[in-house]
């Protein structure tokens, strides 16, 4: 690879992007004080927000990246995931203020907890950016598992007897399935020692350079390794069958983190798939970790079919949604043709925006009915006119109804699984779709119609409106037009995936 | 074109924004009136002019949204234009039944924005925007079906709708996805060029077209949202889903069949054989159905599958005949078929807005509480009685036309030369004629029972005629069946003009004639000339009474009740009774049970009654054992699945392990040495 | 029908009023024959135009519970079956008026009567008036299938559904030589029972409610409209025969327009009439009404031969 | 180099230890066990391989796992309420675990004989040993009913990782090897704090308890 020289100010860009949450995490440790650290980490994820989009800039300027001695890399793909980090991460902020501040009023948390909470948050948004601006993969698993552990010490904000159970499952299978994530990556890592002796230690776990050297690798030791691959950041993913955490830990979270936890967390596993999956492909063609992601992909989507269908919970029911679009992906990245990769990009950005906006929603709804349960909630248009209709949306964007921005990646996913030649994978994912729209759409039909079933005073306007307000903008906008600026990342990250090519 | 938009848009916002104005309805429907007859004016514009290609903009270099309005389209965009101008007229006084302003507005913008979507489906040239427009469709119409969400009832059968419409959507989807994989473009233009798709490719295709549309549509077996859906529905929009939106999937049909496709080999005929099969079943089920339905709305809705039906069997005809390449029989078929689809379009919507104005005077719609309305609302029982008659298929109404259009074609298949398919495609008849005779007993029925005789209870006492929008509205439909009827050579050139047939267009003083192979007259209708008939006779017939007859005297006496004196409500025959003879013939299709009551003057002398009652019961065995047994085993599989979630986190680290274990040895990895 | 009224135009006017002005007679005479084979003496066969003639000049009583489709189905029904008249050759083959419509248009017309009928029997409000509407909506839906499929066994035979078109060919062909024309014919003639209310189907005769069908549905009519009802009652059932007469037995009528053919076409048709009548007539001395819900046994017969007669068709 | 293979052996006879043991604090003393000699086995391989960074990773192997972590282990073991500190009634009796721990143990061979893994002394000794490690660490998270020992599971499953890491690449870059090891013991404290809260609110750590989130 070649070390292009890069000016002072990208390379300050990317070190204050990792900077600025933990100087806020510091902020809000110093400063302890309820009004205040909600409007810091506001601040921080804005200031966040904005570095992100001049790197997407940069990024589609220069195609690569690379600072501190190819530490930080950042490439179209990692710009993808740094887009989405940094948006749904701002708009969560935005949210939390209000929604942590209602629980605050209902004493279900008090003040302590709100500054950890404020720390875990902020803490949570670095160990996600670490993800896509590592170049290392060691890094990269690192920090991978570190946004588990500053998630579960937020999943475990409220200490009850459920929220500490999936907390516990959380950390546990998380932990066992990065484990085997951890041992895939050794297996890549021996796999390019042995193809390049030249190489020191840290340098040989750079994804660039295992990149170069993938064509070199032993064609079985990829395949075993990539197994593990799959399995360990499949688990954290949330892929069937190692989905089980998700949604407990989904459901237990605060609604803010509930919305990072399936918008991005999930994404920056599959990113670390991705990365594999490019070496994989370059080493041995793409067609043996394409049938995995495929099989495993399609697995999911059933098996989140079936659990929709009977869901009591509404936040359950939404983290099941989100193994669902976590297999949609995965599959969309088993087709494999440039068509259906760049699908599976825009469906990870789609799923976020939307996915958070139901979490915003039904956290609002849930506060205010005071219950999770499917079948208690009824009428929502009726007393929550507003939040009703966000939720409204989002749900019928999630099921895949035009002309919102998830058909449009869905479309993408299976016109280009057809055009592969994956009926059959295809027509299940079909299959399993109308399932889920059933299922999902029963459950949100019920609680947005119908009578409300006790007198509640109507909703007011408020604060935690307005990030679901430009979550509904987005979504609408993005189901027919794809910004041109997005869609030349996408394209350039799409075509990374495929060919693995790092420069232009 | 893009004032039509405009316009309807223009409706649907303003009718947002002055909300709680008193105004508010007109804001809402004049823009929508408006729009609508521009769309009639556009769509002959079409006829007579070039059809209009229109490439508007792209996405991701993949999905043109470009607009086509050939001929086709024109067609349907002619029932659009027409079906929502006289509803849009319907609405203005109709929609002041909502008291609630608020929801009137949100009324008047779903309404809108139907009828946009269902023009946006007809002229989009796109996959990708087809399917949004589709989607769209079905999304806002699902909407408005669950309007008076507060009844739970619709509530359920608005969840029935979305998912029967959505997996229709599935299958339409599958079927697109099929034919990109082999032609690479999601343009229709594509698709056109459809000689290069394998045989069995295109086979299959179509069974996906058909099932797919064919959900949208309401064929039998998949038609069990239909009578749920489109009664709960606000009246005006019921008429619009029945008249316009069922349509829309046999244009999807049509440019499946006869636009990407050529028939012109013996591959083909099972596909006409099909839709003529399921034609029929969609025919009889439909008209069983909607016989013993005793709500005048949901009965109206198993009619619109019925006649559905109608039109696959004609489509089906038309296949058939093509494939043998007796084209000219085709296109008899396919214009008795199209001629159908306009003509349902039309009295549907005009029996559809009768039945709401019935709701709106006496807030029922089920004739057992009805009956002596045509005293109370006269116009709307003419209406009703018009739309009646042309329903049923009787002269000198639109719905003879087209019914003898297709018993003409399919008398005709013994033109076929293959006995086999004779003797099947024969049985056909046997079925469109029970189903003409069912019809009859139908629609009897509910205009008897709800319009005629007495009623007494106090939702007919206090019922008014309907305000005049509402009659107008009605009336444009009302006069276009008898025009229909009288003068077809209208609507059948307009046929052919928009298809684009081969077909010698009619002269309005030639008989509709249809010849033989040898070219013998084989058949002929003239109506214009068969309505002069008709009314001179009465005229002489007239004349002739009144020579013989002299001037006699009426007397208006009560009915005659066998001197009990008490010609009372309870005497009258109920609209259960009036089909208990057919209901017996025909029970397999309804399990009929008769629940029998008796109330006793004392409880140990069980000889001396104080009342007894019946009800009879009857179900509908396509819900209970079809879609029951399919659903209820569909789900149990589901529930099974989804107990892996045990709650054990042993068991979520097994199936890690198993996992891991099961993907090395799927990949052979031990073999590798 | 181009120019002026030609002799062809004629004649079918003519053909028209032969069978408006002739059933009432056979009506009489059916009843005559039925009496004679009862042992009665019976009334004379005139007296069908006694009873309309009387009727006509009687005072008219309307319920006060029905509406104008009470009052106008007697003229509905009578302008129908005069219409569907004009359709049917009689005496000579060509029916002028045949270009305007085919036997469908005469079915239609049928059926817009049978509409209107039903209607005014649930009009009235009385229970006997629905009994009757009941009924009728059930057998006319019953013969439906098989009256089309005979049509189209017909039909397909003689290579038309103008009815000018079947008799000229059927003319030309004897009906013997055909088994599937044979099928048909039974079929037809069990349906021409059925639409004429004759035994074992109906019978008009009787006013008591668990048998009747017609006379249910009529039962508040009186006067003018009785007489109206009762006359179109007598022309759909001369339509009927003729129809059938026509088609399966159409020896001897008609081909040219000459003098000598049309009185013998007259006189032969008179005579195919009246033989056809006194057949009907003597089958009803020797049959029982049956119970409603055999009727459908009956008709599936019907429909069975028409199927069979189509089978033959193909084959 | 009989050394070598006589320190794979103790090492999984010290993961047999675990597996047999049901106190909470006879794992804990297993697992150190475990952990020393893994320390040791760092140190031989780096007087084999002439790597002295390996020394260091020895010492921090050595502080880090076998002092520190035991450690809060301890605290936790004596800071629980519950009364009862055995695994009672595991999903899989000691006596098949101990069985099913031998044919895991077969199982790591047979794959690792798979690996098309050039033959060296060092990678031929304990890349299975590894694997097995890594097995059986899943196989008692998969077994037990108790918080704590699927505690140890993990940290034996990481203890497999970690040597699998030395002997194919001789360990990961220092810089990582320390993230690693900053990352097993954070995920100890905070899965300490979770048995603490766990305690608190159930009475016990049995994750029997931990069953009400489920679908049916």
């Amino acid at each position: 690879m070649l070390t292009e020289t890069v000016s002072p100010a990208i390379s300050i860009l990317m070190m204050s992007l990792l900077l600025t949450p933990i100087i806020s995490t510091i902020i809000v440790t110093l400063l302890k004080i309820k009004r205040i650290i909600g409007v810091v980490t506001i601040i921080s994820s804005l200031i966040i927000l904005i570095q992100s989009l001049l790197l997407i800039f940069f990024i589609l300027d220069k195609k690569t990246i690379s600072v501190l001695d190819g530490v930080l890399y950042v490439d179209s793909l990692s710009g993808v995931m740094i887009i989405t980090i940094s948006t749904v991460g701002f708009l969560s902020s935005l949210y939390s203020v209000n929604y942590m501040g209602k629980q605050y009023d209902k004493l279900l948390v008090d003040e302590k907890k709100l500054v950890r909470y404020y720390q875990g948050f902020n803490m949570f948004l670095f160990t996600m950016l670490l993800v896509p601006l590592s170049n290392n993969l060691g890094i990269m698993w690192i920090a991978i598992e570190a946004t588990t552990l500053v998630s579960v010490l937020l999943i475990m904000l409220y200490v009850k007897q459920s929220s500490i159970e999936a907390s516990w499952k959380y950390l546990m299978i998380a932990t066992v399935g990065l484990s085997l994530a951890l041992f895939g990556t050794i297996f890549f890592y021996y796999a390019n020692s042995v193809s390049d002796r030249s190489l020191d230690s840290i340098k040989g776990m750079d994804w660039t350079n295992m990149v170069e050297n993938a064509h070199n690798f032993d064609p079985s030791l990829v395949k075993f390794a990539f197994i593990f691959i799959l399995v360990g950041f499949g688990t954290k993913a949330g892929i069937a069958p190692m989905h089980t955490w998700l949604p407990d830990a989904h459901s237990e979270a605060p609604s803010p983190i509930s919305a990072l936890l399936s918008g991005v967390l999930l994404n920056c596993a599959i990113y670390g798939i991705l990365r594999f999956h490019i070496i994989s492909s370059q080493s041995i063609g793409s067609e043996f970790s394409n049938t995995l992601l495929i099989i495993l992909g399609v697995f999911s989507i059933g098996i989140s079919a079936a659990s929709i269908y009977f869901q009591k919970d509404v936040k359950r029911m939404l983290a099941f949604s989100s193994v669902e679009h976590m297999g949609i992906i995965s599959v969309a990245i088993g087709f494999g043709s440039i068509i259906a990769i760049y699908g599976a990009l825009l469906h990870i950005i789609n799923h976020a925006f939307v996915k958070s906006l139901l979490f915003f929603s039904s956290g609002s709804i849930s506060q205010k009915y005071q219950t999770k349960s499917i079948s208690d909630i009824s009428g929502i248009i009726r007393i929550m006119p507003i939040t009703g209709f966000m939720f409204l949306i989002g749900g019928l964007a999630i099921i895949g109804l035009p002309p919102f921005n998830i058909f449009m990646s869905e479309f993408l996913i299976l016109s280009s699984g057809f055009s592969s030649g994956n009926f059959l994978a295809s027509t299940f994912v079909i299959f399993f779709l109308i399932i889920i729209f059933a299922g999902f759409g029963k459950h949100l039909v019920k609680m947005v119609f119908g009578n409300p079933k006790l007198e509640m005073i109507k909703e007011n306007w408020d604060i935690s409106v307005i990030p679901m307000i430009i979550l509904v903008f987005v979504i609408f906008v993005m189901g027919i037009y794809v910004p041109d600026p997005l869609q030349l990342l996408i394209e350039d990250a799409s075509r990374i995936v495929l060919v693995g090519e790092v420069n232009h | 074109m893009y004032g039509i938009f405009v316009l309807f848009s223009l409706g649907a916002v303003i009718g947002l924004f002055t909300r709680g104005h008193k105004n508010n309805v007109y804001f809402t429907y004049i823009p929508a009136i408006i729009a609508s007859f521009l769309t009639i004016v556009l769509s002959f514009l079409i006829l007579f002019s070039e059809p209009i290609q229109v490439n508007l903009f792209n996405i991701l270099h993949l999905f043109n949204f470009e607009i086509l309005i050939d001929g086709v389209s024109a067609f349907f965009l002619f029932l659009i234009g027409l079906i929502s101008f006289a509803v849009s007229i319907y609405s203005l006084s109709y929609s002041k039944k909502l008291d609630d302003k608020k929801n009137n507005s949100s009324l008047g913008l779903f309404f809108n924005i139907f009828i946009i979507s269902m023009i946006l489906v007809i002229i989009s040239n796109d996959v990708f925007f087809f399917l949004i427009f589709w989607e769209l469709m079905s999304l806002i119409s699902f909407f408005l079906v669950i309007f008076e969400h507060e009844n739970k009832n619709n509530v359920n059968s608005g969840l029935t709708y979305l998912v029967m419409t959505h997996f229709g959507t599935g299958v339409i989807f599958l079927s697109f996805l099929l034919l990109y994989s082999h032609t690479g473009s999601f343009s229709f233009d594509s698709f056109r060029d459809i000689g290069l798709v394998p045989q069995h490719i295109k086979d299959i295709v179509f069974v996906l077209v058909f099932v797919g549309f064919g959900t949208k549509a309401g064929i039998v077996p998949l038609h069990i949202w239909l009578p749920k859906a489109h009664p709960s529905a606000p009246s005006n929009v019921s008429a619009l889903m029945s008249a316009v939106m069922l349509k829309i999937p046999i244009y999807g049909i049509i440019r499946y069949l006869f636009d990407f496709n050529s028939i012109d080999t013996q591959d083909y005929v099972w596909w006409g054989i099909g839709m003529m099969v399921v034609g029929s079943i969609s025919a009889l089920v439909g008209v069983l159905y909607a016989l013993i339905e005793n709500d005048i709305k949901r009965a109206l809705a198993f009619s619109s599958i019925e006649n559905i039906g109608i039109i696959f069997i004609g489509l089906g005809l038309s296949v058939v005949f093509a494939s043998f390449n007796l084209m000219s029989l085709s296109i008899i078929s396919f214009v008795a078929a199209m001629f159908h689809t306009l003509n349902h379009s039309i009295f549907k919507g005009l029996l559809f807005m009768a039945a709401g104005s019935i709701h709106y005077s006496t807030h029922t719609t089920n004739i057992d509480d009805l009956g002596g309305l045509i005293k109370k609302m006269p116009w709307t029982a003419l209406m009703f009685l018009v739309g009646s008659i042309a329903i049923t298929g009787l002269p000198p109404l639109n719905g003879f036309i087209s019914e003898w259009l297709t018993f003409q074609s399919l008398i005709s298949i013994f033109q076929i030369p293959s006995s086999i398919f004779q003797v099947v495609l024969a049985f056909t008849i046997l079925v469109f004629a029970l189903t003409i005779g069912l019809v009859v007993a139908t629609f009897v029925k509910l205009f008897g029972i709800a319009f005629l005789s007495n009623g007494q209870s106090s939702k007919v006492t206090d019922a008014t005629e309907v305000p005049r929008f509402m009659l107008v509205g009605k009336s444009i439909l009302a006069l276009l069946c008898v025009l229909f009827g009288i003068l077809p050579f209208i609507g059948l050139n307009f046929i052919v003009q928009a298809f684009d047939l081969s077909y010698i267009p009619l002269n309005p003083f030639e008989p509709i004639s249809i010849k033989n192979t040898s070219g013998d007259n084989f058949a002929s209708l003239m109506m214009p000339a068969a309505i002069i008939i008709f009314i001179s006779v009465f005229a002489g017939v007239f004349v002739f009474v009144r020579i013989i007859g002299g001037k006699t005297k009426t007397t208006k006496y009560g009915t005659w009740d066998c001197g009990f004196g008490s010609s009372s409500e309870r005497t009258r025959y109920t609209a259960t009774s009036l089909t208990e003879p057919i209901r017996r013939i025909f029970g397999v299709f309804y399990k009929p049970r008769d629940n029998i009551e008796h109330e006793f003057y004392s409880e140990e002398n069980k000889y001396l009654k104080k009342t007894s009652s019946v009800y009879s019961i009857t179900r509908n065995i396509f819900d209970e054992l079809l879609y029951e047994k399919v659903t209820m085993s569909c789900l149990s599989v589901l529930d099974k699945i989804r107990r892996i979630h045990t709650g054990k986190i042993n068991a979520y680290i097994l199936y890690i392990m198993i996992t891991l274990l099961a993907l090395l040895a799927f990949t052979g990895f031990g073999i590798n040495g | 029908m181009d120019n002026l009224p030609s002799l062809e135009h004629i004649l079918g006017i003519i053909q028209v009023i032969f069978i408006i002005a002739f059933s009432p007679l056979i009506v009489g005479l059916m009843r005559k024959i039925k009496a004679k084979s009862q042992k009665r003496v019976g009334f004379g066969i005139f007296q069908t135009y006694y009873d309309i003639l009387k009727l006509f000049r009687k005072e008219e009583m309307v319920s006060d519970q029905s509406s104008w489709i009470f009052r106008i189905t007697p003229w509905v029904n009578f302008v129908s079956a005069i219409s569907a008249g004009f359709f049917i050759p009689v005496f000579f083959v060509h029916s002028p008026f045949g270009v305007v419509g085919d036997v469908l248009l005469v079915v239609g017309f049928f059926g817009i009567g049978r509409f209107f009928m039903m209607l005014a029997g649930l009009d009235t409000g009385s229970s006997f008036g629905g009994l009757g509407s009941s009924r009728e909506m059930m057998i006319s839906m019953l013969i439906e299938p098989a009256l089309f499929m005979t049509l189209f066994v017909i039909a397909g035979f003689y290579g038309g559904t103008n009815i000018s078109t079947i008799v000229s060919s059927a003319h030309e062909t004897s009906f013997l030589a055909v088994p599937g024309i044979l099928f048909a014919l039974i079929a037809f003639f069990v349906l021409m029972m059925a639409e004429t209310g004759k035994l074992p189907f109906d019978n008009p005769s009787t006013h008591l409610e668990l048998t009747m069908i017609h006379e249910a549905m009529i039962l508040e009519y009186s006067g003018r409209s009785l007489a109206l009802i009762e006359w179109s009652n007598a022309i759909k059932q001369m339509i009927l025969f003729t129809l059938f007469i026509n088609i399966f037995i159409p020896w001897y009528i008609a081909e040219q327009i000459s003098f000598i053919g049309i009185i013998f076409g007259i006189i032969t048709f008179i005579l195919k009439v009246t033989v056809l009548g006194s057949l009907i007539a003597f089958i009803e001395t020797n049959v029982a009404k049956w119970r409603l819900f055999r009727i459908s046994d009956l008709v599936a017969m019907a429909i069975a031969s028409s199927m069979i007669g189509m089978i033959f068709f193909f084959l | 180099m009989d050394l070598l293979q006589i320190s794979a052996v103790i090492l999984l006879i010290a993961t047999f230890g675990i597996v047999v043991r049901r106190g909470f604090s006879d794992w804990v003393h297993a697992y150190r066990y475990q952990t020393i000699i893994l320390a040791v086995i760092v140190s031989l391989i780096a007087t084999v391989t002439n790597i002295l960074e390996l020394y260091l990773v020895a010492a921090l192997t050595f502080g880090i796992k076998a002092i520190a972590i035991p450690k809060i282990l301890f605290y936790v073991t004596k800071k629980l309420d519950s009364p009862i500190k055995l695994e009672i009634n595991p999903y899989v009796t000691l006596r098949s675990s101990v069985i099913i721990s031998a044919l895991l143990v077969i199982m790591s061979y047979f794959i690792a004989l798979q690996l098309p893994i050039r033959s060296n002394e060092i990678v031929s000794v304990f890349l299975p040993v590894s694997f097995s490690l890594f097995f059986i660490g899943l196989f008692i998270i998969i077994s037990r009913r108790k918080a704590l020992s699927q505690i140890v599971g993990l940290l034996t499953l990481e203890n497999g990782l970690f040597l699998s890491a030395l002997v194919l690449t001789n360990g990961f870059a220092l810089t990582i090897e320390i993230g690693l090891m900053v990352d097993i013991l954070v995920s100890v404290v905070v899965s300490s704090i979770l048995l603490f809260r766990m305690s608190q609110t159930f009475d016990s750590v049995d994750i029997r308890n931990l069953e009400s989130l489920r679908d049916d």
